[in-house]
């Protein structure tokens, strides 16, 4: 056991994988050498050598292409993206052939790859490097989406994401890279291999991150810590329990926890740091609409980014869903 | 510009070299019966569109010394990567050509695809390029397992202008795998002509900026691309990295069955090119050598003819699939509650008539659409 | 005045523009010689010459870049996507460039360009040749998103579209280029180049396709016709009349057209071909959710496209919505 | 490996070359300034990163004659495409160096972007080679308009590996765009050497790929930076097309100012070069010609120095800008509706504190995050 930050469970995560499964193989920008510019993949090299952490030349469109070679030969590729919005010039090859590599094969050769993204603001970086693109790949048909919101789930998502067959798009909060610590075992959360489809479970259940049966607060990611606070707040406030589910699968979206958190609840928020229109906070609001109408004492409302460029970091906050605007935002939920 | 590598001669001007080490009598009359396998399967489907039987189709009317030549060189364990205008190279090494018509019949699931690792056979890749860092990242894995597997992939010369070209050709130039780049020149791009599309005279010229060794070949004589391809295969093996090879050819025909070149160039020209095209040309050669009678010639067509309509009976015989074949196959770790919902919704309606190869649904200039691939 | 089809009534408003401003210049793969592989820009070459109508090298995030050059240089350029799916591999281009050029000049160099996306399914045509990635543009923020459904709009919003200093992804519904014929006048419908703004009126308002008041039905592109024949069969099976509301302007929504149909009528129903998760309906239900969950007597439900990947066309039928789907989605909300 | 040009000798074993004609005393003296203006801003902004008075700092250290040398060779209505790494090029054609600050203090909106139109002079570009087809489509539409406008581009060794480098040389060679490609080849992309980004020896190579003429050039060397550049812009103005330069040089310092060379590099390489650092290099070239006096020197220093210093006091003056700056500028025709809902909510809750360029919100690791560009 040791107190590991969501940098060091992922990079466990990595370990074990690569320990278990020799098919198991790193590319990206930087990850080698210096072990990635946040140091996730610190350590992978020396331990299991050049030809299995490679530092790549520098074609995000080449390093997703290759990683679906690779899967198609066997191995099973973890790529990292240096930062959210350099996933685009890969774009292509994540929706016309990752997404659909199994599907135009009988599923007998699915994409097995695992795509790291760090993503969002709030870590004052310059322009283009705080985007929250999640919703893109949402969208596209074939794909698994994550993200966690722990260490914990960050270490156990990782290795099921590599134990999944399927591709998986592995959105990590840069911003609660290194935000706080918490005890996460050296044992493995779940046997490898042994095809019992546990990855399965991991990936796809969101997560009750606060018990209350007054509200929902359906978040994921960099707001789950936030909207914590703010339903401190509220139960400080007005005496209001709010449940705060952490989505952590973002495809396919665990709408049985959503439904009956929201059911259960009467009143819905989700928070997100996305731009809102066409974001995932809209298709929460009409899972919750089309299945719970009768349940709901107000409409669904959501908190999120705004429709803009993420602006540079000196009005990132600004930006940002905070604690106070979750908080206004559950009011508004509230006093309806 | 530099030479193009040439062994068969037209029997008139253009004369013969010798046979390349390497290739017996048989394996001559093996490669002409590959030639001849496609060159049917080529028309069949053209006749088939024609008659509204499989949907658009690309044709590869006179390039099939670039696809049975260069796979001649393959080992049986060698993937190969081929892009839409390969359509059919799977037939070759095992996969039905039922199953190639049906994938142009507009057919999925186990009727229009294929398992790759069965035969070494990517699926059909479309989108121009994006197949090739594919082929690099197979053969670079199978440089990791220490294995010797090689692969090779074709492309057009539109191709090269695409940034996945580039990316592929500088990863495989850096991880020095066992790739064998194959440009398919045929100097168009649907409309596109060649001089438009790039600024250099050849495609062998790109290879410089990744230090890649490049060769150019006549793309008509399937003995030269088998050549070039095995030269840089046996490169590829022996731990020296990729190889281009450009197939310099002319597109003979149409850019597909939607397509009409006369808007864009003078057919003449493709005429002039003509008498080179590789299936008689090959035949030719044999005969010339000895190696073939017209008999041998006579019975390898009609075999072809034979085995093409077999497959296109088979492909006929496939009913339309259920519409539950939309939701399968997408995920190989089971189905998200999505699809379920998915499935109901349609089985709660009446099904559609079943989907005809020709004419949108309602009244469109039908087949004016879907121009082009 | 003359019948034309969609494909006609572009091909009018592209000359109209040229003739009008000659900094609009046309790009694309195929796009001078054969006029397109729809035919979309024929006999421009001969009307405007080869510096003004280019036949590029095949490579869309060339394309796409060297039109926001242009842009940048004061040129006005349209460029053409020959197929959906071919958009992919310039979609960083169009993302961290033409979105953020006003913002990152401080609104002084907008990119100014027109993409034409010719889009969706329903012609039998090989795989990746049938998509609708419309809902991936409207996430983006900076970029305008279009898709017109008739002749008339299709000539209105084109000329609007060159018109606007911003972005445009002007979606062109490739199943109804050639669907009808209708009268489009030769006479321009508004003044080009006057400064009036007229443009941003033309790109941001729906249109009532059909109307009517008990039911509200809101659509876009190819679903708009099926729409309407569902509509009628709903009014002659059950005499109920389906107001169909024609989106029109996908980004920014036309949220008070939107959220007064479906107040007006208090049940609605969302209509689109792409996939359903995280697609443009789930907004457009949050929408209407949030604004006038009051005046609704059921939820909005959504009729769309399945989250696969879109089917070798013998089975496309299956995948698209049909009116038979729609009416089942409207009955369903009609008898909620 | 092909030759490198090089005119300014280090005042030891390498000799000087004579002054290249077309180059004033006047225009000497000029280049220096701009050197050392250029230097005095980046030593400036890391040490206001340090001070945690800006975010993050791409550093160009070393670097200034690819700047300052190539601009020099450009006519004032030439436009000039930066990526993150040239970042403070305006500041030589108008744009306030305050500006530049403001960027990396986080500051958007007026306060750090510029009008590219009024300083010829395109905004800072982050994703890697993306500017590329920016540069080529700005020329190409100067040769629609039938105006000598050239363009030149920056970008780095490591940019050549992605797709859009590609498409863009390949554009402007069969476009023939007046497009000048400046690499800088450091040596390093980060952490990632040269020989692992790509096989050949150099970057100049490359260049055969479009039958686009390449030069190699010493990327320390102003004046060979200039000659190069002098060259490319005169070939692509006569209507002869792009051109590839090479500076090669060598990163001296970090990427960034939150990367640690150490951990992948051997620092006493870096130390091998140190001694043909540009503005050393020219200040002795100019002495040795007796064209600037020491104290001629000094004083381009001391005003260097001042400008800049007057710069960060304009840059700290700036206050934090209004929430309302994130609806600004976004789209040049107007504010969509969801515009004035943003607002709304924003203004009804109280403003968080003003950001600081150090530490993200809630005790993460700070620093350790936005680790590099
Ligand atoms: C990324 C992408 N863009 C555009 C297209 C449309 N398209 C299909 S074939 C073709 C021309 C290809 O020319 P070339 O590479 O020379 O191959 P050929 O067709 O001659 O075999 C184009 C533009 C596509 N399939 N993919
Ligand atoms: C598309 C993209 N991918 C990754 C990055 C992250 N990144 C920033 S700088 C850099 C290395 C660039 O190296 P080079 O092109 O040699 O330029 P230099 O930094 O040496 O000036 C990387 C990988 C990026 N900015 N853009
Ligand atoms: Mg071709
Ligand atoms: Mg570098």
């Amino acid at each position: 056991m040791s107190q590991r930050t969501m940098v060091e469970a992922l990079n466990l995560a990595l370990h074990q994988a690569m320990e278990h499964d020799d098919r198991v193989v790193l590319l990206g920008e930087d990850v080698a050498k210096t072990g990635g510019v946040f140091r996730v993949t610190a350590g992978l090299l020396d331990r299991f050598g050049e030809e299995r952490v490679v530092d790549t030349p520098l074609a995000e469109a080449g390093i997703i292409g290759s990683a679906i070679g690779m899967a198609v030969y066997g191995l099973l590729p973890v790529v990292e993206i240096q930062f959210d919005v350099f996933v685009y010039p890969g774009f292509e090859q994540i929706v016309t052939h990752a997404a659909r590599y199994a599907w135009r094969t009988k599923g007998e050769v699915p994409a097995s790859l695992v795509i790291r993204i760090p993503f969002g603001g709030g870590v004052r970086a310059p322009e283009l490097h705080s985007d929250s693109p999640e919703a893109l790949f949402v969208h596209v048909p074939g794909l698994k989406v994550v993200c966690p919101t722990t260490p914990n789930d960050a270490r156990d998502m990782m290795l099921a994401a590599i134990e999944d067959p399927d591709p998986v798009i592995f959105m990590e909060p840069k911003r609660i890279y290194r935000a706080g610590r918490e005890e996460v075992s050296d044992e493995l959360p779940f046997a490898l291999g042994n095809g019992d489809g546990r990855y399965n479970e991991v990936l796809s259940k969101a997560r009750v991150a606060r018990e209350g049966d007054d509200l929902a607060i359906i978040t994921y990611g960099p707001t789950v810590p936030l909207t914590i606070q703010a339903a401190e707040r509220l139960a400080q406030e007005r005496g209001v329990q709010a449940r705060v589910v952490d989505l952590r699968s973002l495809y396919p979206l665990d709408v049985d926890a959503i439904v009956e958190a929201a059911s259960t609840c009467g009143r819905a928020l989700v928070v997100h740091e996305a731009p809102r229109t066409a974001g995932l906070g809209a298709e929460v609001s009409a899972l919750i609409h089309e299945r719970a109408i009768l349940d709901l004492e107000a409409p669904v409302i959501r908190v999120t980014g705004y429709d803009v460029p993420f602006p540079q970091f000196a009005n990132e906050d600004d930006y940002l869903p905070s604690v106070d605007r979750i908080t206004a935002g559950a009011n508004k939920v509230l006093d309806f | 510009m530099s030479e193009i590598l040439r062994i068969i001669g037209d029997g008139k001007e253009i004369p013969d070299a010798g046979v390349p080490d390497g290739l017996s009598d048989k394996d001559l009359v093996e490669m002409y019966r590959w030639l001849v396998l496609l060159r049917t399967f080529d028309e069949r489907a053209v006749a088939l569109q024609r008659q509204g039987r499989i949907g658009t189709y690309a044709l590869y009317w006179g390039e099939e010394a670039t696809q049975a030549g260069a796979l001649y060189a393959c080992a049986a364990t060698d993937w190969v990567f081929p892009s839409y205008r390969q359509n059919s190279i799977g037939i070759l090494r095992g996969v039905p050509a039922a199953t190639v018509l049906a994938w142009w019949r507009g057919f999925g699931g186990v009727h229009g695809f294929w398992n790759p690792r069965e035969h070494r056979v990517a699926p059909i890749c479309v989108p121009i390029a994006t197949h090739l860092p594919h082929a690099v990242g197979l053969a670079w894995a199978a440089k990791i397992k220490h294995e010797s597997t090689a692969s090779l992939t074709w492309f057009g010369d539109g191709a090269t202008s695409e940034g996945d070209f580039h990316e592929a050709m500088n990863f495989a130039a850096v991880m020095k795998t066992a790739t064998v780049f194959f440009c398919v020149n045929n100097q168009w791009a649907i409309s596109t002509p060649i001089h438009k599309q790039m600024a250099t005279a050849t495609i062998a010229e790109k290879g410089a900026a990744y230090a890649i060794p490049a060769i150019r070949v006549d793309g008509f004589d399937p003995l030269a691309c088998w050549k070039a391809t095995k030269e840089a295969l046996e490169r590829g093996r022996a731990g020296d990295g990729p190889s281009l090879v450009e197939a310099y050819c002319y597109r003979l025909k149409a850019h597909g069955t939607a397509d009409d070149p006369r808007l864009y160039r003078d057919e003449s020209e493709a005429g002039r090119w003509m008498h080179l095209e590789p299936v008689g040309r090959m035949a030719g050669f044999l005969k010339r050598l000895g190696i073939m009678t017209a008999e041998e010639e006579e019975s390898i067509r009609a075999e072809a003819k034979e085995s093409i309509a077999a497959a296109v009976k088979e492909m006929e015989s496939i009913e339309q699939p259920g519409r539950e074949i939309l939701f399968e196959h997408v995920y190989a770790s089971g189905r998200p509650w999505t699809f379920d919902e998915g499935l109901a919704e349609l089985e709660g309606v009446e099904r559609p008539p079943e989907v005809k190869p020709l004419g949108p649904p309602t009244g469109a200039g039908a087949g004016e659409e879907g121009k082009t691939q």
